[in-house]
């Protein structure tokens, strides 16, 4: 479980991220990774930057119990979660997924997995600067339903 | 005594982020609200917001769950990351 | 479609393919990558290095359409699909398929329905160099199986 | 005249990757199978490989389809690509 997951302020490389997944692992042949952007529309509105918030401690944990489950439940190999916090522009990352697997059906359920898991579990937060001012985002039933496709 | 944690929208609402509080007479979550409120009336709508999630020490638990004193207690918001 | 389809023996830049998908494109939030590697075992013997072999003209209109079929049944932004030929070692990229979205379902879904077609479509035969000597892969049912899923 | 490319292990069966063959007669891939193992005898078990799949003009086709000349023809073995 050690330094699976990360949150943080600084942005991440996903080149150095992949090749740590791959690094001393010849038997993955599978790599999926996810990437979470910023982007400039949401809702209908124009965004101009988020920040986000998080629950330290709580977060950690939960992605944790989330990784946990994922490898129960496939057959994988790495994972890498990394979320960052703070004031984000367009464009940036958010957020990076990545899974090795000897078989790819598995990391993309496990990635896509952990991606719908942390959407309605973990503790983060986010307010949108928009054009009209900010805005704490509301959480959307759409997310919850598809987490709950899993179970 | 416990500590009480806001995160988010809740956070700015209340205008606090942080209390601690001598958890005597208080047995449960929901109990803890009340004892909220009459701490801070004009807290009342944000903490009796049904949406309202609550956890202790890291874990999410319901509004009959037991308190006890060195607890670490959150209410948030639903969660909006990734 | 222009530029959405790469065959070519040398290797490439995740990185440098991920900023391609992100430059200029701040619509969509979601981007997920999958890269097939070589691995250094295969049915239980020890893989040395690949031969890749592919029927030029074919394999590009193949993907194309493939890729036609994913953007008919997803709402998805940018593709890019990237397949080396040639003589790979353990380690080395074979494939990469990046997309993105608004939405990253649809990203999940199309990238991985491209990669089960490629698999089962694409005029792609592989040789492995192995502890036994050199041998072409026998193609597996359970990737057909897996294919036939979408339709 | 008809081009014919062999591909993977059945050029390799084969020890040959490309031919060209005048159609007259040859109306179907079923066909030019014949025509094959007529022209080279010792090609018969690869060619009638039942797991064989063929193609015109880069689109897949079954041993029914038509043949007219200046087709490129594709025989190869299930593909292994990915």
């Amino acid at each position: 479980m050690k330094n699976e997951v990360s949150i943080q302020q600084a942005d991440f490389s996903l080149a150095d991220e992949v090749a740590l997944l791959e690094r001393d692992n010849e038997i993955d042949g599978a790599v999926v990774t996810f990437i979470g952007r910023v982007r400039n529309k949401n809702e209908g509105l124009t965004v101009t930057a988020l920040t986000l918030e998080h629950y330290p401690g709580m977060t950690e944990k939960l992605l944790e119990k989330i990784i946990t489950t994922a490898k129960e439940r496939w057959n994988i190999g790495r994972v890498k979660v990394i979320h960052r916090i703070g004031r984000l522009e367009i464009g940036e990352q958010i957020v990076f997924v990545g899974i090795t697997s000897q078989h790819r059906q598995d990391a993309f359920a496990a990635n896509e997995f952990i991606m719908d898991y942390l959407k309605v579990k973990a503790p983060f937060w986010k307010k949108e600067l928009t054009e009209n001012g900010e805005k704490w985002l509301a959480a959307k039933s759409s997310d919850s339903k598809k987490a709950e496709q899993w179970s | 005594m416990i500590k009480i944690v806001f995160f988010a929208a809740l956070r700015e609402q209340l205008g606090c982020s942080e209390l601690s509080l001598d958890p005597t007479n208080i047995l449960t979550i929901n109990q803890l609200k009340q004892a909220l409120i009459e701490h801070q009336p004009q807290w009342q709508t944000f903490i009796e917001n049904n949406a309202l999630l609550s956890a202790i020490n890291h874990d999410m638990v319901d509004g009959e769950h037991l308190i006890k004193s060195g607890d670490e207690i959150a209410f948030f918001p639903p969660v909006t990351g990734g």
